[in-house]
């Protein structure tokens, strides 16, 4: 068992930040914080879908010095799906910035918990 | 040209409720109510004679009229057969005399035109009930009732009415909600492939067979969900409270329409869906039984506990109600027959009743039975009818309830002894429901005779005083004579004490006016009710042959 | 190749493009271009409703000129140019329904946002349909949240903003349980577009390999939409975000954007997943059952609720329920009848959500369930179309709702283990439901104390928006035999 | 077509006495026109037992008729009620002037004695039920007439229990309807055993029932809680009617029922006939102790009642031949005791207004005629010889020896023998505390009120004096009725 985990060393990595990310993005009260974890979260699918797409001992799908035989580069389509996916998760983390903004503006707190107390007393008034 | 007579009666009435809530305002500003009174009697009137042309010229059975196709097999569809007629005949011979009744009583309401255009939709949407030809338009027009009754239930637009009304609709969709668990497997198991009535039932034998205990037990949700509509214990409780709204309602909604759609539509789902050979001596008939009777039990026993009038009645309604679906769950032609002669019997003298107690309203404002002390002998003709609808309620011979009381114990009997001849488990229940009903008269003997002995016989010193003694002869002659006679004499007799008592009698404290009896159009309607009791108790016959026909086609 | 058969990709990109102009122009303008993409993309959908149903059979549409596996691809077949139709009508109707809301909630300066984040949801709404790849999928949910998270927001309230941050919580985290969901499946089969997916899939499900990795893949998007779209027990984002957003938004939100989500799920579960695999994680049951406790809570919950914009968000709910309900007997029928509810429940909830606005307007702006009392006498035409909605949900035969109740009934009969609890919670549930609507509907009609001072007017696009939603309902109501058969076939095509 | 005389007329004639308001001036007109039409039908009557026959009124539905039939038992509780009616009548247009609303008390009495002709006279059991709740509802303004919260209570009481009696009964009827069909009175019944295959159980329920419910109306245990809070409330002659002839409503029809329907066969020996013959006894002796220890007279009369009607129900319940001439013979005999006792009271209320025992002493210097006439009237009810209770008696105890009951049937007679020891003391006191009040008594207050021989009015008088003779005479020569008795129940039985 141990044995698989180690052999797959990126896999694991990438399931355990991806846990950590969603444990932090599900449970932590704080906005900044629940972002990172959101981050973090992406950041391990990315690592996962590199991971997959990497193939020992080739090279960068990127045409440096002339087209070689396909088999020569890795797997383009994950390095294009990270690429997709890093770009949709900046705009998200750049949304859920604003709105913290937002919220940091109004009620002075970064704590959703809290936050949230202070917008049902405000709607009570 | 029948077929369209079959879509104008239902329509009809629909198509005028929807017009007369469109002109509200025009009718409410330019005071055209007295033109709109008149307008709606005579449309009523046209409906019903409609109605009874329908009637006559087909013999009570029609061809199939596909309206619309809802969805797959489910088609709009009215048909005219014997059971339909009855129904449809009951109810356009009641309505336009409770409309001319609430002419009255409406008098001194405002929002009227909105009143008359649900009581005229109501209308409509009952002859759909009477007259659908498969299930599914049957399930349509019954959930209709519920959306165009409900504004009636909440007319007073009180805290009460709006509770008594929310709770009528959840109850009324709950059932419903647990009877279109019926319907959809009736589709299921149908034997014809829609949901047609046929008497004698539609299920696939075959099929059905294979899963009976399910479809038992659908058939238990289906008659609890019908049975809702019929104010059956644990799912009456919104049938007293509803006796809020104005008594036109309640005494034709929720004595006749409504809850005899209920019932009717039980029937309907006994007689003509499942088939009683399918149900007859299994566990689904015990329990529908057992219901009913718990719930005639309850229900007479809780009307002698009220002290409300109108609830009172009301209670005693919910026992009647399920005195017909005792019948229903007889499973025998002649308990077909016996169900389907107290849903006869039963509005006639239901609506008597109410009317009375809402004449009672009109003219004096009270409410509660202690308050009714020695009105009998200012209302002599209202008290009068009151009694022989108590009468007849409690089924003594020669009024219409010994009749239906009589088919329906014989029903019990027959098949109570068959059942136990025959060894099936649970066979001593008819005898039981025989026991039941009897016990039933007894408190319904209580309950609506002591109403009318307060009014006739005020215990010294309770409520009249010098006045009543002079008119109390003539009063006390309406008291036991046969209506008609009694209407004209104590007429004069009332008008005579009134004109005496002006001058002599201590008012008692709360009352406004001197009480008498209400004009004509409270009366006549009244009065038609007490002689059509007699006519159902003394000369059953023709009635009966229909109904024996029905039984014999569906048993 | 038909010209028609480009329309599927045309109606995503002129969505998209009209969001990209709005950007740069005045909020008035971008409002006008708005409600002209809406309506072209719908006359678009239409188009290709009809052609598909004409000649009878679905096509894939290359994206550029790179074939599977690395191209991308739209397939487009009766049930989505259906879906997209009607999306399209509720969200046109939506819009215009709130109109005057919009305006008033939403700063002048940034009208033009709120128009472009209905282009881009409807954009991604439209592309959630049509694609046939799993990857585009991916993006256009994150695009539908965000522009999800956008029309909250965009309303400057605190309600709203904090609904927004929990709003973009849940589906992030939904959005990285689909993507990793994807990713493992990417991992599994190396494929991305559905079909060759399919037959991967097939292969591994014929050869027994990979079995605990599908399970994973399996419920890992599952749960992923389930919490985008909202299903019990991920349910706690709606009511807030339904709830406080600005009506437009409301409608669109409730009545499309969980359902993008949904017919997303079912098109994965048929279209990529095989038999096999539903089979054994056991995934469908647990979508029904789920699907019976959100029916059920939601509805409770609802009856709890005073605050009539966050009762009908619980209503939606339960409605959800049904849908999961429907898709969780895993039967075709089970499934036409699930998506003939996503319709009619876009249909009935955003008639009852635009209708509520007239309301509160004619209660001075009071969303409170006791505060609206009477409301149905200031302003009958909202009171008329709450009512409709209130009795669709609650099945009222002729009206949407019922044949959607009726069709899971049936499709029940199907899956006779499910046969009766399907059939018991389905009256349960409408028993519920005629709780919390018709009491509401009621105290509609229940006059005020104080003196009804005015009929209330709205303005004429409310109205027709009312109106339309009522003749929606009717249509899905009474014609529903072609709708229903549309779906059959679509779903036969769409595998 | 004389019996339909004998039934509509008096019912007429009490609704037009009722609807006619003007007739309230005329008091005379009023009184006259009533003696006349209770005459009339007295006359009536008689006319019809003899002329016999049978006539169909409606036909209700194919399987239910409504028709007349004149017979052996109807005749003689018809003419019996009649008389007692003429005469209770006669007494009540010269009590009735101490009363309010006495119009409506005529209107209704006429009603009622036309009802019980029909009852007497009805050709079947549904007739009969018919008659019978007519009976119950148009007696009950007779009750409740003093309108006080008592009488109304009393009304209200008397009412449910009929009602409820009537309801047990009707469920025997309509097993009886279920499993026979034809319900014509005929003597021995119309049950045979083959009709009832599988039902047996069930047959003898209902019979209970049926005599459990009729007997309400005798005031037999265990619904016999009416009848003593009923009967004293109401005007004299009405008490005296309700107690001497509606009780016996209940009677014929059990007889009806028992001999008529059923058959005795049917239920000689079985638990029926023993679980009656005990509530008959238990009600016997029960009303005797009660009624002894009773302080009011009119209610000590009417436990009185509760006992005696139970005697007639013994000799019925013991299905024999000697014991059913009886029970006949005690009919009659307790209905004009009876009747006379109450009428004796009316006069003592009328004259002096006291109801308690204890007041009436030294009554004998007031109205020593009327006394003696009571004083007959209760040796006779004791059954002392040579006065009638003692031949209806006589037979009672020998027919139950005879019965071959076992044990019942000897304890019988000994109860029969207790209560007459009872009624000796519940009756006895008035007449010896009247006519010998004892050397204390002063008659102060009798001096005062100037009450000293003062006599009922003769329209009272009369009525209690041939009353109080009849009950002497019928036991001198009780051979016709004897005879007539014997014969009946040689038909039946």
């Amino acid at each position: 068992m141990f044995a698989h985990l180690m052999l797959n060393i990126e896999e694991t990595v990438s399931m355990i930040l991806f846990g950590i990310g969603f444990t932090t993005l599900l449970l932590h009260p704080n906005l900044i914080k629940k972002i990172i974890g959101m981050n973090i979260m992406d950041t391990a699918v990315y690592l996962f879908l590199a991971a997959k797409g990497y193939i020992a001992g080739r090279m960068v799908p990127i045409m440096s010095d002339g087209i070689q035989d396909a088999s020569a580069y890795i797997n383009p389509v994950p390095s294009g799906l990270v690429l997709t996916g890093i770009v949709v998760s900046v705009s998200t983390t750049a949304l859920m910035l604003a709105l913290t903004i937002r919220l940091y503006e109004r009620y002075g707190s970064l704590n959703l918990d809290r936050i949230l107390i202070l917008v049902k007393e405000e709607g009570k008034t | 040209m029948y077929d369209s007579l079959m879509t104008a009666v239902v329509l009809l009435p629909i198509i005028f409720g929807f017009l007369l809530l469109i002109f509200n305002n025009p009718i409410r500003s330019g005071h055209h109510e007295r033109t709109m009174e008149i307008v709606t009697e005579c449309l009523v009137l046209v409906n019903s004679l409609m109605v009874a042309a329908l009637i006559i010229s087909t013999g009570g059975r029609s061809g199939n009229l596909v309206l619309f196709r809802l969805y797959g097999q489910l088609t709009v569809m009215f048909k005219l057969d014997l059971m339909g007629s009855v129904f449809a005949g009951l109810v356009s011979f009641l309505w336009p005399l409770a409309t001319l009744y609430s002419f009255e009583y409406m008098k001194n309401e405002s929002r009227r035109p909105m009143f008359f255009a649900f009581y005229t939709m109501t209308y409509g949407v009952t002859l759909g009930v009477a007259l659908a030809g498969n299930l599914i338009t049957m399930y349509l027009f019954y959930e209709m009732l519920t959306f165009v009754t409900l504004p009636l239930v909440l007319y007073p637009m009180t805290r009460e009415a709006a509770r008594a009304s929310r709770q009528y609709l959840y109850y009324s969709i709950g059932g419903a909600a647990f009877a279109f668990i019926g319907l959809v497997f009736v589709l299921s198991y149908s034997a014809i492939g829609t949901t047609e009535f046929v008497a004698g039932g539609m299920l696939n034998p075959e099929l059905a067979g294979q899963h009976k205990n399910l479809l038992l037990l659908v058939y238990v949700l289906a008659f609890f969900g019908f049975g809702v509509k019929a104010a059956i214990f644990p799912f009456h409780d919104w049938l007293p409270k509803a006796s809020v709204a104005p008594t036109p309602v309640t005494a034709l909604l929720h004595a006749v329409a409504v809850v005899k759609s209920g019932a009717f539509a039980v029937l309907r789902f006994t007689y003509f869906i499942y088939g009683t050979s399918f149900l007859r001596g299994t566990w689904a008939q015990w329990a529908a039984m057992t219901a009913a009777l718990v719930t005639i039990t309850f229900g007479s026993t809780m009307a002698v506990k009220e002290i409300h009038l109108k609830r009172r009645l009301a209670y005693s309604t919910v026992s009647n109600l399920s005195y017909i679906l005792f019948g229903a769950s007889i499973m025998t032609p002649l308990g077909l027959i016996g169900a389907l002669t107290h849903l006869v019997a039963h509005a006639f003298m239901k609506i008597c009743a109410f009317f009375c107690a809402g004449a009672i309203m009109h003219q004096t404002e009270k409410t509660y039975i202690h308050q009714l002390d020695g009105l009998g002998r200012k209302m002599p003709v209202t008290f009068t009818c009151f009694l022989m609808s108590g009468l007849s309620l409690m089924g003594i011979p020669l009024f219409a309830g010994f009749i239906s009381k009589w088919n329906l114990i014989q029903a019990a009997l027959s098949w109570g002894g068959d059942a136990v001849a025959a060894g099936i488990p649970g066979g001593f229940i008819p005898y039981v429901g025989v026991g039941v009903i009897l016990y039933s008269a007894l408190m319904t003997g209580i309950y609506m005779l002591t109403v009318a002995i307060r009014a006739f016989f005020p215990a010294v010193g309770a409520a009249l005083s010098s006045g009543s003694a002079v008119s109390a002869g003539a009063v006390s002659s309406s008291g036991s004579t046969v209506s008609a006679g009694a209407v004209s004499s104590s007429g004069n007799a009332a008008s005579a004490g009134a004109a005496q008592s002006s001058g002599t009698s201590v008012r008692t404290e709360g009352e406004e006016r001197e009480a008498s009896d209400p004009s004509w159009l409270m009366l006549v309607p009244l009065v038609i009710f007490v002689i059509m009791i007699f006519v159902i108790g003394l000369h059953p016959e023709p009635l009966l042959k229909i109904l024996e026909m029905i039984g014999g086609e569906a048993g | 190749m038909s010209f028609v058969q480009n329309f599927p990709f045309f109606s995503i990109i002129i969505a998209m493009f009209s969001g990209i102009v709005s950007a740069v122009i005045s909020g008035k303008k971008a409002r006008n271009l708005s409600i002209f993409a809406i309506g072209v993309t719908t006359c678009m959908s239409a188009a290709v409703l009809a052609y598909t149903w004409k000649t009878g059979e679905s096509y894939t549409y290359m994206m550029g000129h790179f074939p599977a596996p690395w191209g991308n691809e739209i397939r487009a077949g009766v049930l989505e140019g259906l879906t997209a139709l009607m999306f399209g009508v509720v969200m046109l109707l939506s819009v215009m329904g709130g109109l005057d809301h919009t305006e008033k909630d939403v700063e002048g300066s940034k009208l033009n946002l709120f128009y472009i984040m209905i282009d881009l949801m409807l954009s991604s709404l439209l592309a959630l349909v049509y694609t046939n790849d799993l990857f585009t999928a991916y993006v256009f949910v994150e695009i539908n949240t965000i522009a999800g998270c956008g029309l909250i927001m965009i309303r400057q309230w605190g309600r709203s903003l904090s609904a927004a941050i929990r709003y973009m919580v849940m589906s992030s985290l939904g959005s990285g349980l689909f993507l990793i969901g994807l990713s493992l499946l990417y991992d599994v089969t190396g494929q991305l577009l559905m079909i060759p997916a399919k037959e991967a899939v097939a292969q591994l499900a014929a050869t027994d390999a990979y079995v605990i990795p599908m399970l994973v893949i399996l419920a890992v998007i599952s749960v992923g939409l389930a919490i985008k779209s909202g299903l019990y027990p991920f349910h706690y984002w709606i009511p807030d975000t339904y709830a406080y957003a600005t009506p437009a938004a409301s409608a669109v939100l409730s009545g499309l954007v969980s359902k993008g989500y949904i017919f997303l799920l079912i098109k994965i579960l048929y279209r990529v997943m095989s038999p096999e695999h539903l089979m054994e994680s056991y995934t469908l049951d647990v979508l029904y059952w789920f699907g019976i406790a959100g029916m059920m809570m939601g509805s409770i919950h609802a009856i709890q609720e005073k605050d009539t914009g966050r009762m009908i968000a619980y209503s939606s709910v339960a409605q959800i329920g049904y849908i999961y309900m429907g898709i969780g007997l895993g039967t075709q029928a089970g499934t036409t009848a699930a998506i003939f509810h996503i319709f009619s429940h876009g249909a009935t909830k955003a008639l009852l959500f635009i209708s509520a606005v007239g309301l509160y307007e004619a209660s001075g702006g009071e969303r409170d369930y006791l505060s609206l009392r009477g409301a149905g006498y200031r302003n009958p035409l909202a009171a008329i179309g709450f009512t409709v909605g209130a009795m669709s949900m609650v099945g009222f035969p002729m009206l949407s709702g019922f044949i959607s109740k009726l069709l899971f009934a049936t499709s029940a009969f199907e899956n006779t283990g499910k046969l009766l609890p399907t059939l018991i919670a389905l009256a349960i549930s409408t028993t519920l439901n005629a709780v919390y609507f018709l009491r509401l509907v009621i105290s509609l009609y229940r006059p005020e104390k104080r003196k009804v001072d005015e009929v209330h007017r709205d303005s004429w696009n409310l109205r027709l928006a009312v109106v339309c939603f009522i003749l929606l309902n009717l249509v899905l109501g009474l014609f529903s035999q072609p709708i229903v058969r549309a779906i059959g076939q679509g779903l036969i095509m769409f595998s | 077509m004389l019996m339909l005389l004998a039934v509509f007329v008096p019912i007429l004639a009490g609704v037009l006495v009722l609807a006619l308001k003007n007739l309230k001036e005329n008091r005379g007109v009023l009184t006259g026109c009533f003696t006349a039409v209770l005459a009339a039908e007295a006359v009536l009557v008689i006319l019809a037992v003899m002329g016999g026959g049978s006539v169909t009124l409606w036909k209700l539905t194919d399987t239910i008729t409504l028709g007349l039939k004149i017979d052996k038992v109807g005749s003689l509780f018809a003419v019996l009620t009649s008389v007692m009616w003429l005469l209770a009548g006669i007494h009540s247009t010269s009590y009735m002037k101490h009363e309010h609303d006495e119009q409506r008390f005529y209107g209704f009495y006429l009603i009622v004695v036309g009802v019980l002709a029909g009852l007497d006279f009805s050709a079947d059991l549904i007739t009969m039920y018919v008659f019978y709740e007519m009976m119950t509802l148009t007696s009950l303004p007779l009750v409740l007439h003093e309108l006080t919260k008592e009488a109304i209570h009393a009304g209200l009481k008397y009412l449910f229990y009929s009602v409820a009696g009537a309801f047990l009964a009707l469920f025997g009827i309509f097993f009886l309807a279920n499993v026979c069909g034809n319900l014509q009175f005929t003597a021995g019944g119309v049950v045979t055993p083959d009709m009832i295959a599988g039902k047996e159980g069930l047959l003898l329920f209902a019979v209970f029932a049926m005599i459990v419910g009729f007997g309400t109306k005798a005031g037999m245990f265990p619904l016999h809680g009416w009848l003593p809070t009923a009967h004293p409330v109401a005007p004299a002659p009405a008490s005296a009617v309700l107690s001497g002839v509606i009780t016996k409503a209940g009677v014929i029809a059990i007889i009806r029922v028992v001999y008529f329907i059923v058959g005795p066969v049917m239920i000689r020996g079985t638990w029926v006939q023993y679980a009656w013959m005990v509530l008959a006894l238990l009600t016997v002796f029960m009303g005797s102790m009660l009624a002894y220890r009773e302080k009011v007279m009119k209610k000590r009369f009417a436990y009185s009642t509760v006992s005696q009607v139970s005697y007639v129900l013994f000799g019925l319940s013991l299905l024999e031949p000697t014991a059913f001439v009886g029970a006949l013979c005690h009919v009659v005999f307790h209905s004009v005791i009876k009747d006379a006792l109450f009428l004796f009271a009316g006069a003592v209320i009328v004259r002096t207004g006291w109801t308690r025992i204890e007041q009436l002493r030294g009554l004998g210097r007031i109205m020593p005629k009327a006394l003696a006439f009571y004083t007959l009237a209760a040796l006779a009810l004791i059954g002392i010889p040579p006065a009638s209770g003692f031949v209806s008696k006589w037979y009672l105890a020998t027919g139950s020896l005879a019965s071959g009951t076992g044990a019942l049937g000897f304890i019988g007679p000994v109860i029969l023998l207790i209560s007459a020891l009872l009624t000796a003391g519940y009756l006895l006191p008035i007449m010896i505390q009247g006519y010998f009040p004892g050397q204390d008594f002063d008659g102060q207050e009798i001096k005062e009120r100037g009450l000293e021989g003062k006599e009922p009015e003769p329209a009272m008088l009369v009525p209690i004096g041939i009353l109080g003779i009849a009950s002497l005479l019928l036991g001198c020569f009780p051979g016709p009725l004897i005879a007539f008795a014997r014969s009946v129940a040689e038909m039946v039985l």
